[in-house]
């Protein structure tokens, strides 16, 4: 985590952010984000203007609000494959609400919270006092949550959301994109909670050693519960913008939208064995991917050949960032 | 198999879709008429899953298959061992290889043609133009052919992307966004299908430019969207009732003892825009 | 002050406690001996919540306690020092020492200054200065022994358990804590001490609790009894010579290995050592001196900046443990379940895991027959006191694990042993069996490397000595300058020397 | 991973399969097994008609071909997810290679299994030698494989194979499916490497514990690339079974089958941590996920339930199974 250099003084956020820098497990990402930002500047005229940046961070927004909950679940040395499932079936779900049940769109979002949170409690009470494999369980439940919104729905997105609902997924507040200003609060909040509050350092340490951790008094199990009750919670919210943006419930949305998450978790310098990593590595990551993506588009790429490209990247992003982790 | 009453099956290349989930639906209803037993399967774009699913019906002693192919050339063995187990096969929607006894399915590369005609006469025959592009199956290929065709009759439209949005209104949104941004100039886009479309449509709203949009489908968002005057100015509908309704008729006139049914019925294609969509659906 | 009665425990069919009793009082420092898989760490999981008696009682100041979790003990005033270490390697120091029960501030964040300063304090108490930001395991062996007990220390408790907590520190650093638990007796506080070297005990203890099998043996005050007597309680016989006698003339013989130029870092310091046909040549050092680097890189373990090895005359220095083993080389490594044993394995898979072209049938495939009976002699070689070959090896005891690892090496036949300490954690009657089978080895003609933290065990088995100091080896002595002046000088004093 | 009873006879391969049974890490795949298929039976006439039994074997060859070489790679502790992806590239170049290129039918399967292997090197030496985690690695791997088999074809399968070759997807021998004949050799063959030979020891001492196979002289590293390679091979096999049931190189094929060959080596009673699992439980696993899909199926539950109860069923026999693990 925080490799501050004086011995007296506790390292203060701005430390940690930025004097730290040098030592950090971020100046990988770092590099890696402006090295491919500046290739892609010189691939594209399109690419550095303003409003191409915050296309970007707008079209990110959705998997990199999922990567927080990710980030939470794999630092504790998990993971959660039922992320993009579980944002279909909130925003599914949530649609109904409004659409099939005819209540008013906030219960609506708010069925979207509660399906996303109950969902991470399915996923934590399996994982943590089930103790079986989070790979299997989200495994499993991913198949769960996909089929209980398609099952639902019988397929069809559910449209009709009332028109305020938009705002979630393109409005602005002073210019700036609701959506990117949603992700970033909760990057914020992921922060605090990860950096400076003891539930923050209990799920470090369940990933750093789980053993040592519960024989020191943590509660390893409601750790493990949480993290998961995050990750729904999350998925919740992304669900909340991708409903803002589609105008509708979409059964089938999200699919593969874990592998992108976990991506940039990785990206983002944190161990997938759990117990390194930061949370604003994670947001790096989420921009890079995007940028990546963004820029291969830009470029005209063929879009097959997408996939290769950025399969490399994330192979060289690994290797390289290898020794740091 | 003259046993119990007549089992039809089908199989679909995906059902978290409006168009095939109105098929399934127009099948229930027909069957239901009939008294006949329906089994369906959703193949999701797996065409090993679909000749799974394929044998699994055929353990079941279905009399007539109704096959909308995730790819017509990998469907050709449980064509084949449909025929062989004695069963009716008629190919919906798309075309399989193999002895099918009819393929009822649109006019699919009239519908690109007309759907790009529109936009380019929208647009006053010209300005930049964007193909938002699918899964590559037969139909899909088709439009996009009947689609370049509309637009190289007119003279001033310059083809300037083709991307592909998977026919998925998430994904598209996010290429649709990209799409604009490296084409400041972009004056309209074909989207393939209607669910493409959707998410097209939200990218073109959020940027706050005017794209005009145009389609294939007909799907009921797609029309409401239409008649509400918004970008999205025209999608030329297909009859996916209607392509169940036909292809059942022919496996039943085979199931008769009909000698011969037509190998192929293409299904027209409708134009449905702001005039007419009030009151359009499928 | 502390009261355990009638304690039973069992794991599954494995019966581990039969009806122990513990009695601490205010101020005292109690031992509690046993030899390994006696039950000395299950009976003080127990006493701290981890784990549940099947049976008994535990009071505190003469209440009945039934603690759930550690919490519940922590908030009763027991604090513990667990034999395993149990730091989270990627926090901190002060992250470790406060975990689980983290300082807030009033709006419920971390109130880190707080801690900081608390950590400073109790490790000041110490008398260490180890740097709090950076993560423990970048801190030696030793610094993360006593953060692991500056974080029990934190508790304020008012029983505190220490569970063989000197077995990674130096006599000076032991003496330094022997110190601080001085000063807590002063205070009142209850302790309970773990460790099987039976000097320690007499250094600070006041009482004794002795276990065996289980079976609650007695308990006697310090002052009226002798090692003879102790050991003879632990084991239930009485064990003669610790160590079996040395050859007496070392005739001149031949170099097995030939290590020049190690170079465990860059610009670090440079040493070389030789190891002859027959002997067992002592790596001695404090903890953290570069023994175990300096053993491992010899075999291709551990990316020495430089090493220069002969094995038989041979300059070709092997890249990997597979080509040590090719050469000749075999390791008992020093954590014997994180390095030496496949836990999920029988004994038999244990010892021919890394075979290769031993008991194969048509060229690859194995044979199971002969694979059987190769075991099975091996094992009654170095005596392992087990049902058959076939018994999964975590049922073992930790003296009979660590034979299964030396068998895995004598059925090879490889020549070269190293031994990275052979009796860590093991109890003395395990241990006596160790020496003998060393020097049995020796006799049948295979040359030894031992390393070793406990200096009676150098000075007792070695034939030479290498005496390592900051990364490299300061001093070789051998014949009557192997006493524990002469090392103990060479190991804190030594010269290192930078060039080749 | 042997569990037999007598800790004095060598076990023989009788004993080991049958006499050890109720002690074995089989116990609860079997009755799963058959606590499903009675199910299955109650519920469905048509199932257990030798003909179904037939057909569910041949359905799933395919993955539980690739669930072979899944079974190698996760008893080392690690995972492929790239065996769906590399299973399509295979059967695409492999098609290419004989419809574009002209070549005879030979070179083509020849040409699958070499691309299969040569990924599986890819794979194993980034693990292996990259020191990177096989999720990471293989996750990125899944996307360039996907991506170079739509980019070869232009995302158009590539139809016109040689007649032949339906022999390996539709072929019988004396009755039984072609494909049926090949997957069960494979397991055989698996099972001598596994279970007789010294590199089969390493596979499972490797996920038992890693540092101590390497310190005793394992080279861990090799064996490693191994596992990948077979899974590459397994792969490539696979594709071979699918080129003939598909008569096309389809490069969008095998989506998410690398979660089915999780499921069926989990199912088959493997630890996911690697160390423990018999390639008979993933053949078990493989068979009980068929009679799952296909009891559905003959049931005419709605496809989007299917996916509901078949996660509900892993989850149920996972936690069955926990304590065995
Ligand atoms: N979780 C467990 N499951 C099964 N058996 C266990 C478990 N924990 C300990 N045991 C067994 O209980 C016995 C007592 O173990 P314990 O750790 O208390 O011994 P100890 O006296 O502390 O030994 P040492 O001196 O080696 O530390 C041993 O035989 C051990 O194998
Ligand atoms: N992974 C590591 N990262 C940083 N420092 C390390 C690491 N491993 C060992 N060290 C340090 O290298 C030095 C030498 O360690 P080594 O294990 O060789 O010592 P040793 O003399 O064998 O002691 P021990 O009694 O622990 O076996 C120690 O200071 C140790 O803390
Ligand atoms: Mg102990
Ligand atoms: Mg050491």
């Amino acid at each position: 985590m925080s490799h501050e250099s004086s011995p007296e003084a506790p390292p203060s956020a701005w430390q940690s952010i930025l004097g730290g820098l040098k030592h950090s497990p971020l100046i990988l990402p770092l590099v890696g984000l402006i090295a491919v930002s500046t290739v892609m500047a010189f691939a594209s005229d399109n690419f550095f203007s303003v409003d191409n940046i915050v296309n970007v961070l707008r079209q990110q927004s959705i998997i990199g609000i999922l990567a927080i909950g990710m980030t939470f679940v794999i630092l504790t040395g998990g993971i959660d494959l039922s992320v993009g499932a579980v944002m279909a079936l909130c925003g599914t779900l949530g649609a109904g609400v409004m659409v099939n049940m005819g209540m008013p769109g906030v219960a609506g979002l708010l069925a979207m919270i509660v399906v996303g949170v109950l969902f991470g409690v399915f996923n934590g009470v399996l994982v943590a006092w089930g103790q079986m494999p989070a790979i299997i369980v989200t495994l499993a439940t991913m198949l769960i949550a996909r089929g209980f919104g398609l099952v639902y729905s019988g397929g069809y997105p559910i449209s009709g959301v009332p028109g305020w609902v938009s705002w979630f997924g393109v409005g602005r507040i002073a210019g700036v994109p609701v959506p990117i200003i949603i992700m970033v609060l909760l990057y914020a909040a992921a922060w605090v909670l990860l950096q400076r509050t003891s539930f923050g350092r209990h799920v470090y340490a369940i990933g750093g050693n789980e053993t040592a951790a519960n024989l020191s008094g943590v509660n390893t199990k409601r750790v493990k519960l949480y993290v998961f009750m995050i990750s729904g919670f999350t998925s919740a919210m992304a669900a909340i913008v991708l409903t803002g943006r589609l105008m509708s419930g979409q059964p089938g949305a999200g699919v593969a939208f874990e592998l992108d998450a976990i991506a940039m978790v990785v990206l983002g310098g944190a161990a997938i064995s759990g117990g390194r990593g930061l949370i604003i590595g994670t947001l790096i990551g989420a921009v890079l991917l995007g940028i990546i993506n963004n820029g291969l588009n830009l470029m005209g790429i063929n879009p097959y050949l997408q996939d290769v490209i950025k399969g490399f990247i994330i192979l060289l992003a690994i290797y390289i960032g290898r020794e740091w982790r | 198999q003259d046993d119990g009453p007549l089992k039809i099956g089908m199989t679909f290349q995906e059902m978290n879709n409006p168009y095939f989930v109105s098929m399934q639906e127009a099948l229930n209803e027909a069957a239901a008429q009939l008294g006949a037993e329906v089994v369906v399967t959703d193949a999701g774009h797996d065409v090993a899953k679909q000749i799974s699913d394929v044998e699994d019906m055929l353990q079941q002693g279905i009399d007539i298959l109704l096959v909308n192919p995730t790819d017509s050339a990998g469907i050709e063995t449980a064509v084949r061992m449909a025929k062989d187990a004695g069963a009716i096969v008629v190919a919906v929607d798309a075309n399989a290889n193999g002895p099918v006894d009819s393929f009822v399915g649109s006019k699919n590369r009239d519908a690109g043609y007309q759907s790009c005609k529109y936009l380019a006469e929208a647009l006053g025959g010209e300005g930049e133009v964007a193909i938002l592009d699918g899964i590559p199956v037969v139909p899909i290929l088709e439009r996009v052919e009947g689609c370049k065709a509309a637009l190289e009759e007119a003279e001033g439209i310059t083809l300037v992307d083709t991307q592909n949005g998977r026919q998925d209104r998430s994904v598209a949104l996010g290429v649709v966004e990209n799409m604009i941004q490296s084409h400041p100039d972009l004056a309209g886009i074909f989207s393939v299908n209607d669910g493409g479309a959707m998410g097209a449509l939200a990218a073109i709203q959020g940027s706050g430019k005017d794209i005009k949009l145009t389609s294939v489908d007909g799907a009921p968002e797609a029309v409401e969207a239409i008649a509400k005057g918004t970008a999205f100015i025209e999608t030329t509908a297909q009859f996916p009732r209607d392509q169940v309704r036909i292809g059942l008729a022919m496996a039943l006139a085979k199931h008769w003892g009909a000698q011969v049914v037509p190998a192929e019925v293409p299904i027209d294609v409708k134009v449905v825009d702001a005039e007419n969509a009030e009151g359009f659906s499928w | 002050m502390l009261e355990m009665r009638g304690i039973r425990k069992a794991f599954g069919p494995v019966k581990v406690l039969h009806g122990v009793d513990l009695e601490v009082r205010a101020g005292e420092v109690h031992a509690l001996l046993g030899e390994n898989g006696a039950g000395k760490s299950t009976m003080m999981k127990i006493l701290c919540g981890i784990l549940k008696a099947d049976e008994g009682t535990i009071r505190i100041d003469g209440r009945e306690q039934d603690f759930a979790h550690y919490d519940d003990a922590i908030a009763a005033g027991v604090g513990i020092v667990f034999q395993e270490f149990s730091l989270i390697p990627y926090l901190t120091a002060v992250e470790n020492i406060f975990l689980g029960r983290e300082k807030t501030t009033s709006f419920g964040l971390l109130n880190r200054r707080a801690m900081r300063t608390r950590a400073r304090e109790v490790l000041g108490k110490l008398g260490v200065d180890v740097p709090l930001d950076v993560p423990v395991a970048d801190l030696s062996v030793a610094e993360q022994q006593f953060v692991e007990i500056a974080k029990a220390l934190s508790l304020d408790a008012r029983i505190l358990v220490l569970d063989e907590p000197t077995a990674t520190l130096t006599p000076g650093e032991v003496e330094h804590l022997f110190k601080v638990m001085a000063d807590l007796r002063q205070q009142g506080v209850a302790m309970v001490f773990i460790s099987h070297h039976l000097d320690e005990i007499f250094e600070i203890c006041d009482r004794i609790t002795v276990l065996r099998d289980g079976e609650y043996v007695g308990t006697c005050e310090v002052s009226a009894i002798d090692t003879d007597r102790l050991v003879e309680m632990m084991v239930g016989r009485r064990i003669e010579n610790n160590f079996p006698p040395k050859p007496t003339a070392l005739p001149d013989r031949r170099v097995v290995i030939d290590a020049k130029n190690i170079q465990l870092r860059k610009n670090g310091p440079v040493s070389s050592f030789q190891l002859h046909q027959g002997e067992i040549l002592g790596f001695a050092g404090l903890v953290g001196s570069g023994r175990t680097e300096t053993a491992l890189s010899i075999m291709g373990a551990y990316p020495a900046a430089a090493v220069e090895v002969e094995i038989n005359g041979d300059p070709k220095r092997p890249a990997n443990p597979k080509e040590a083993l090719e050469r000749g080389i075999g390791l008992l490594p020093e954590s014997r379940k994180d390095q030496g044993l496949i836990t999920s394995f029988s004994i038999m898979q244990n010892v021919s895991v890394n075979n290769y072209g031993k008991y194969r049938a048509m060229k690859y495939f194995l044979d199971l027959k002969k694979e059987l009976e190769a075991t099975r002699s091996v094992m009654k070689d170095v005596q392992v006191k087990a049902p058959g070959p076939n018994v999964a090896v975590d049922t073992l005891s930790g003296g009979n694990q660590q034979k299964v690892v030396i068998a895995r090496w004598l059925n090879h036949n490889t020549p070269i042993l190293i031994f990275d300490e052979p009796t860590r954690g093991i109890d003395v009657g395990a241990k006596a069996e160790i020496y003998q089978l060393m020097r049995n080895l020796t006799e049948d003609g295979y040359s030894i490397i031992m390393i070793s933290s406990e200096l009676p065990e150098v000075i007792g088995m070695s034939d030479r000595v290498c005496v390592f100091r900051s990364g490299a080896i300061v001093a070789t002595v051998q014949g009557d300058a192997i006493n524990s002046e002469e090392i103990m000088t060479h190991a804190t004093t030594g010269k290192v020397r930078y060039v080749a």
